[in-house]
């Protein structure tokens, strides 16, 4: 959930509202804040399924140290979503295992 | 001080070491491994675990072919441990007319010894891999070459011969050898401890250059900084050895990764480097090189870059074998960065010299002695970069 | 340099626990369990457990798990921590796309 | 090759002091930073910063953050965002990938201020989604203004897991209880006081048994531990949570020292060896901030400015006298730090029971994350006297005297150093003016008046929450256990500029109340507990 007042923040400097997807939905999100809190706000927590127990994981550091928040973002996988600015019309994908990249998807 | 006794003391725990200790353990022997660092942390551990008979030298094809052949496709089931080795043919590209003829030499050295290496042109390498870049004109295909996972294997002859009751000990730098009148006896270490064989396999990489000068065994060799970068994981693309002449060598390794390696021209001169530090042009040159190739590569994410020491000899071939002017030392020093693939044959070579019988494969060219008079060299000259490690 | 270390030295059987199943590398999904069993396969050191099991060889390279893992085989080897040698740090220190690692540019 | 005075690694409170001071001097400065932002944690931390003046004291993380960025830019720094530095080479060369291209800066000194990540812990499920660190909750909440969760168990109890526990309840998340193995509260005890009041719950010799959840955290067991942190059987306790937040310690991030080949040392996490100068065993090669040994911001501040001046004498840009004039300047600053039952040297030390001056430390303090009713009374800055006076509930030495400043009719005092306990002095008067109220970065000052009519009397709070309640508004007042003990009516709220979002609140309590009552909450929210 965003915050939408905050008792000591004035404001959060971000771009403009944009529209990007998930997994084909269409969310909305500010141009320019990761990724990562993008779909945070959306209520999204599930970045990816990892390879071997498939087991759930989302945002873990934030910082882009632990990559474990990655996801294919367009079209590449193991994306650190918690550093990786979003952009309108940016393409998310929930990662299965080491996920694939656009050219092997035929 | 007392020394401590075994029946052989091997020195090096990297694959070499410890696939002579593990061979001598099934025998019964009692085995003692000195590791002045940690298991297998030089050469063994640092490659592009390529299991090459293709582009050697035609001294030690045999080695590697023996091998290819009667080792690596066996171990996984020996050693209870799967060393990830797939016999998945190795691909060397060339860019121009002088690779061409490379490739042709090696195709007549490998046809000696009943190795079918075929050289591949223009198209067909396209639709046969079709992650090959166009700026590759030609390219020499060996099924019978392959990979293996160097981590596995060299730990995992460690920990099978750590089962057998090989002692290994750590941390244990062997700074001498001491002779009991004409033989090789004993190993003097750091620590002041002594230890003592029948029979003594020294199997030390570049650092033991200066252990065998204390029985006056001096190898030609000089100590060679390489470097290896290592990318994210990615679904299987291919499951070969990949070698390039623009010097780049290596594999996708079992879990997804690709390890490559080269050379960016500059090793020689970096003996002085902190052993920690790999170089800020290296990695830069091996990615650049291996992106032309291959550009898929291009998209991945490198996670790590690392450097290792390798034991360059003069000829670029390792000195393998009994050292007879120094009764009951055997010796693999200066494989030259491409001493993995035939590792475990070269360990199993020394546990049968050092049990006093014959060789199972011909290494009668590695031999010391071929230092000793100019005229025996067979040739001394700068191999090109290309095909030289892993 | 590393201590020396008698690798035939008696550490104790593996004793299993209730939480050897709890995940310790989250890139590479490696448990408790194999991390102590390694050690019990005689690989005493940050690198050679690493190596062995593949903990701290993923796209963090053991930026999340390596404290955790020098805690677990210290305590299999009945050591402290401090006493066991950090795997060799490497860069590149976050992952870098191979395209533009190769991408050499001089600013001046 | 493009070559700085100075390379300095980080843009954190560390690394831009550093920049800062370098650049004073003369020197052509470098920064690097792997973010798109400068200020490392620095626009995280939304509290107000303990220290001195000199300190920058009651000023907020950020606001600092801007100063110094202002200040860097302004003297001409270059400060390269985006920035990843991939690895220091011999001799003195970094290589940064930046603009989608790999680059060598030559340097004649570099600063490494890369600064500090999050421990974790592994337990059964902390691998779900909803299971992360305090810091990281911190960045989603503070920086890009998402709630990390609404239900939340804070799993370690130092400074950060009790400041980010309170800065989730300022974001609107619920915090259900704070968990930490050792027995005792880790961080400074009016962070804790700060979270208590509201009602969040400590657990202490505790820690988690499991995250549940199939898809992401939607329980929490903890349990109770001995000693030996082994779990007691029959002692496990669920918690409904969504999230869980990992405050379990920092470890320095120094892997480009040890790539650079640094000899390094164990303090609480590998950090390269310095001497006092920030100097590590490679000529040239400075540490400064938390990857040279955990520390606050305020302190990595100083050792940036430190590890600066050592770089700008080696190069030449100051003389020796300036040097040690600079040098000792910053020394003195950082010892004032330095000092008390937090200072480095007694980090972990479970032994202290008495304060610097001789009083016994708050057992409830440190057992339950707040002061008993009688514990309270015991200590210098809580006096009982007619009229208004502030209570002052700073029970512990911390690094810490903006409300000495703050009073300007001297009623409060603080012995030698800056962590001596501050004192109230009965002799002077108070104007009620509420500045210490507000100054206070532990908010652990109130304004009392323990009868301003017939059996009722005042308490003046800080209160940085949404929604501000209302002149005339009726709630509930809490103690500091944070249950509800009386009904309250608010008699007044000041906001001012200067008091920077720390709201004053003024309720009428019962007289017996007075010493009691610490927080407030609407009869809304108070029915929601």
């Amino acid at each position: 959930m965003r915050i939408k007042e905050h008792p000591i923040i004035d404001s959060y400097d971000k771009g403009a509202l944009i529209e990007f997807t998930c997994d084909g939905k269409k969310l909305n999100g500010y141009e320019g804040e990761p990724v990562a809190a993008a779909l945070e706000a959306n209520g999204i927590k599930i970045h990816r399924y990892t390879r071997k127990r498939h087991s759930p994981r989302g945002i873990f550091c934030a910082i882009g140290r632990c990559t474990d928040c990655v996801m294919e973002v367009d079209g590449k996988p193991n994306v650190r979503t918690c550093v990786t600015p979003l952009k309108a019309g940016m393409t998310v994908k929930t990662q299965y295992g080491d996920g694939q990249r656009e050219a092997e998807k035929e | 001080m007392s020394s401590i006794k075994a029946d052989v003391i091997v020195i090096g725990s990297g694959i070499v070491g410890s696939s002579a200790a593990y061979n001598l353990a099934k025998e019964g022997r009692k085995v003692i491994v000195l590791e002045k660092d940690m298991i297998g942390n030089g050469g063994s551990c640092r490659n592009g675990g390529g299991v090459r008979i293709s582009g050697r030298d035609p001294r030690e094809i045999q080695l590697c072919a023996y091998a290819a052949k009667n080792i690596w496709p066996q171990l996984s089931d020996e050693l209870g441990i799967d060393v990830e080795y797939k016999k998945s043919g190795y691909l060397f590209m060339g860019y121009e007319p002088a690779h061409k003829k490379m490739m042709q030499e090696r195709v007549e050295v490998c046809s000696k010894y009943n190795i079918k290496m075929k050289i591949i042109e223009g198209d067909d390498i396209y639709k046969r891999f079709p992650y090959v870049s166009k700026h590759v004109t030609v390219a020499g295909w060996t099924q019978d070459d392959g990979v293996a996972n160097p981590l596995k294997a060299t730990l995992g002859y460690y920990i099978a011969a750590r089962r057998l009751g090989v002692r290994y000990i750590t941390g244990e730098e062997a700074v001498k050898i001491i002779k009991i009148k004409d033989d090789a006896r004993q190993v003097l270490c750091a620590s002041g401890n002594i230890y003592e064989g029948d029979a003594i396999i020294a199997a030390p990489g570049y650092f033991g250059k200066d252990l065998l000068k204390t029985v006056g065994i001096d190898v030609p060799m000089q100590k060679k900084l390489n470097e290896i970068i290592v990318t994210e994981r990615a679904p299987k693309m291919f499951d070969h050895m990949i070698g390039g002449a623009s010097g780049h060598y290596g594999q996708q390794t079992e879990n997804g990764s690709f390890v490559f390696g080269s050379g960016s021209g500059r090793e020689l001169f970096l003996f002085d480097k902190n052993e920690k530090t790999s170089t800020e042009q290296s990695p830069s040159f091996i990615c650049n090189t291996l992106g032309i190739d291959i550009p898929f590569i291009k998209e991945l994410k490198v996670v790590r870059t690392w450097s290792g020491w390798l034991d360059r000899c003069i000829d670029l071939v390792p000195v393998i074998g009994k050292i007879e002017e120094v009764p009951g030392l055997y010796v693999s020093i200066g494989s030259s960065g491409h001493g993995f693939g035939p590792g475990p044959a070269v360990g199993r070579v020394l546990s049968e010299l050092a049990c006093g019988r014959q060789s199972p494969v011909d290494i009668s060219k590695l031999h010391y002695d071929r230092f000793d008079y100019v005229y025996k060299q067979d040739r001394y000259k700068e191999a090109t970069v290309g095909g030289s490690f892993g | 340099m590393s201590e020396i270390m008698d690798r035939s030295k008696d550490i104790g059987e593996f004793i299993p626990r209730p939480d050897d199943d709890v995940i310790i590398c989250r890139c590479e999904e490696i448990t408790r369990g194999e991390i102590r069993k390694a050690v019990h396969m005689g690989l005493w050191t940050m690198t050679e457990v690493k190596r062995y099991l593949r903990c701290g060889m993923g796209l963090c390279q053991g930026q999340t798990c390596s404290k955790t893992v020098k805690v677990i085989i210290a305590s299999e080897l009945g050591i402290k921590p401090q006493e066991l040698e950090e795997c060799t740090a490497r860069p590149p220190v976050r992952p870098i796309e191979l395209g533009i690692f190769g991408n050499e540019v001089e600013k001046l | 090759m493009r070559r700085y005075n100075l390379c300095v690694i980080g843009a954190g409170p560390a690394g831009l002091s550093a920049a800062i001071e370098a650049a004073k001097t003369g020197m052509s400065v470098g920064v690097f930073d792997e973010n798109q932002k400068a200020g490392g944690q620095l626009f995280k931390q939304i509290h107000k910063f303990f220290g001195s003046r000199e300190h920058k004291a009651s000023i907020r993380g950020f606001n600092i953050g801007y100063e110094l960025l202002t200040e860097a830019k302004a003297l001409g720094v270059d400060v390269h965002l985006d920035s990843v530095v991939i690895g220091i080479y011999d001799p003195l060369r970094i290589t940064v990938c930046e603009d989608g291209c790999i680059t060598n800066y030559a340097a004649d000194n570099i600063v490494v201020a890369t600064g500090a990540s999050e421990n974790t812990v592994p337990f059964e499920g902390w691998d779900l989604p909803g299971v992360l660190g305090a810091g990281a909750a911190q960045t989603m909440m503070n920086l890009h203004g998402v709630q990390p969760g609404e239900k939340i168990i804070m799993l370690g109890s130092g400074n950060v897991g009790l400041v980010v526990g309170f800065q989730l309840l300022q974001a609107g998340c619920k915090v259900e209880a704070v968990v930490d193995a050792l027995p005792h509260v880790g961080g400074y005890g009016v962070h804790a006081s700060k979270l208590a009041r509201t009602g969040v719950p400590f657990y202490l010799s505790h820690s988690i048994v499991r995250a549940e959840g199939e898809d992401h955290v939607t329980g929490v067991v903890i349990a109770q531990v001995d000693s030996h942190f082994n779990f007691l059987p029959g002692t496990e306790k669920h918690f409904d949570a969504d999230t869980v937040c990992l405050a379990v310690g920092l470890n320095p991030m120094s892997q480009l020292t040890r790539m650079a080949g640094c000899e390094m040392v164990n303090k609480g996490g590998l950090v390269p060896k310095t001497d006092k100068y920030g100097a590590t065993t490679i000529d040239g090669l400075f540490a400064a901030g938390d990857v040279a040994g955990i520390e606050e911001a305020s302190s990595a501040m100083i050792t940036g400015r430190i590890a600066a001046l050592s770089a700008a004498k080696r190069s030449g840009f100051i003389d020796e006298k300036q040097f040690e004039d600079g040098y000792n300047e910053n020394h003195s600053s950082i010892l004032k730090l330095r000092k008390g039952m937090f200072a480095p040297e007694n980090r972990g030390r479970m032994d202290i029971t008495k304060t610097d001056e001789g009083y016994p430390l708050s057992v409830s303090l440190l057992e339950n994350g707040f002061v008993s009713d009688t514990e309270i009374r015991t200590f210098p800055g809580v006096i009982s006297e007619e009229g208004v006076h502030p209570v002052i509930e700073c029970t512990q030495n911390i690094p810490c005297d903006p409300c000495q400043e703050a009073c300007r009719v001297g009623c409060i005092k603080i012995g030698e150093g800056i962590t001596s306990l501050p004192q109230v002095n009965a002799d002077k008067k108070c104007v009620n003016c509420g500045r210490c109220v507000a100054v206070c970065p532990g908010q652990a000052i109130f304004l009392v008046d323990e009868e301003t009519e017939n059996g009722f009397g005042t308490v003046t709070m800080p209160y940085e929450f949404l929604p501000l309640p209302q002149k005339g508004d009726i709630g509930v007042g809490l103690d500091r256990a944070g249950k509800a003990v009386c009904t309250a009516e608010v008699t007044d709220v000041k906001s001012r500029k200067e008091f920077d979002h720390t709201n004053l609140l003024t309720v009428k309590v019962p007289s017996e109340m007075v010493m009691k009552v610490r927080f407030y909450k609407g009869k809304e929210a108070a029915k929601h507990e």
